[in-house]
């Protein structure tokens, strides 16, 4: 059961990173890489580490989307007054 | 009882499977937002009550009430936030919609305003 | 039999992830892939439980009390971007 | 698990793929990013052994037993830390492309050749 688990959350979790990378909007990037994030943390669970599946769910997955958001923000900002 | 746990949980797990595949078929966003937030608070809150019925020796059964209300707090109001951005940047509706109401009223407003 | 019919109700919510993920690729707009990455939240809250479940420890129903909390609050802050900025 | 660790090499791979071939700066960033997820992933499957459960001892675990019945704790232990510093790399690597966006108007990297010869 576990093998079928990771094969499958796998394949999707590489598919996502060639998203995130051949993507041409920003926002939906970001959004990729958060996809990213979210498989990993049910990735650790099936590893038996639930610490770090709390702590990549917490950061990985909430606070590092929005820090992006915030640079994105800056940057579209700017592109306005400019 | 597990019987009827595993059952309640199989019969969630197929409104998460029809919720995803409404997201999949849907014309335009709005639609997909409907299918893929409705269908899937309800088939997530039967996924837990059935798992906490088929595993009833466990002490896990306050935990899960707790995250049913989570789920039924938050969620209509990601939803309601990212339609309303939706609709505020123009992304267009489909061919068939019918009937707008928020742009009736952004419209009746601005006239009153004049 | 019980574990049968759970262990099938946890392959269809593995099924209906990737269908969600599919509508990520294949977004037009990028208030699709945000909707589909709500769906994915959701549906995985519910496969994490089904892991504690299978896995027979209770502790990790707390990852997914912390992540129903914390992906409310990245939604709102795409949308908020979205609609004009945080 | 050798799925994880080959998992965690493809992942590393597109990462390097990503910082290598991309010409926005936020889009390296980006890659940097899959690069730090796929070295914890290999990272945690270096600590799993087979058939045994997390290293929380609680009423699901034999306590005068539990050497032989968790996994190794270290290598998670270590992740924890690497998974707040990697935010708090990132957040210094937004910083600084913000300050080159405010300096010359535009992320691209062929841009900002000070320093070529």
């Amino acid at each position: 059961m576990t093998t079928i688990i990771i094969a499958v959350l796998g394949a999707i979790m590489i598919a996502a990173a060639v998203l995130a990378i051949v993507q041409k909007s920003l926002l939906s990037a970001v959004i990729a890489a958060g996809a990213i994030s979210l498989l990993a943390s049910l990735l650790y669970i099936v590893l038996a580490a639930p610490d770090v599946a709390m702590t990549e769910a917490a950061i990985g997955s909430g606070l590092t989307t929005i820090v992006f958001l915030f640079a994105l923000n800056k940057i579209r900002k700017e592109d306005k007054h400019g | 009882m597990e019987l009827a746990g595993a059952i309640i949980t199989l019969i969630g797990s197929i409104f998460l499977f029809l919720g995803a595949l409404g997201l999949l078929r849907m014309p335009d966003i709005f639609n997909r937002m409907q299918a893929g937030t409705k269908a899937t608070t309800l088939g997530s809150i039967l996924f837990l009550t059935g798992s906490a019925m088929a595993h009833a020796e466990c002490t896990c059964t306050g935990k899960i009430v707790i995250l049913i209300l989570f789920i039924i707090f938050t969620n209509p109001l990601s939803s309601h936030a990212l339609a309303r951005a939706a609709h505020f940047i123009g992304i267009p509706l489909a061919k068939k919609t019918v009937k707008d109401d928020l742009a009736e009223d952004e419209k009746k407003e601005e006239g009153g305003q004049l | 039999m019980v574990n049968i019919i759970y262990q099938i109700a946890g392959a269809i919510a593995l099924a209906a992830i990737l269908l969600a993920f599919i509508r990520m690729i294949k977004g037009p707009t990028a208030a699709d892939r945000v909707v589909a990455l709500d769906a994915m939240t959701i549906i995985s809250i519910s496969l994490i439980i089904f892991l504690a479940a299978t896995l027979q420890r209770v502790i990790y129903i707390d990852i997914a009390l912390v992540y129903g909390l914390i992906s409310f609050v990245g939604i709102v802050a795409i949308a908020r971007y979205l609609e004009r900025g945080i | 698990m050798t799925l994880i660790t080959i998992l965690g090499l493809v992942l590393i791979m597109i990462g390097l793929w990503g910082m290598l071939t991309q010409k926005n700066i936020i889009k390296i960033i980006i890659g940097f990013s899959i690069m730090d997820t796929g070295v914890h992933l290999i990272m945690v499957s270096i600590g799993y052994l087979k058939d045994r459960t997390a290293p929380i001892i609680d009423s699901a675990v034999d306590q005068a037993n539990a050497v032989n019945t968790v996994v190794d704790p270290i290598p998670s232990a270590l992740v924890l830390t690497a998974i707040v510093i990697g935010l708090a790399v990132t957040a210094l690597m937004l910083s600084y492309a913000i300050k080159l966006y405010e300096k010359k108007g535009t992320l691209d990297i062929n841009e900002f050749k000070e320093l070529k010869w």
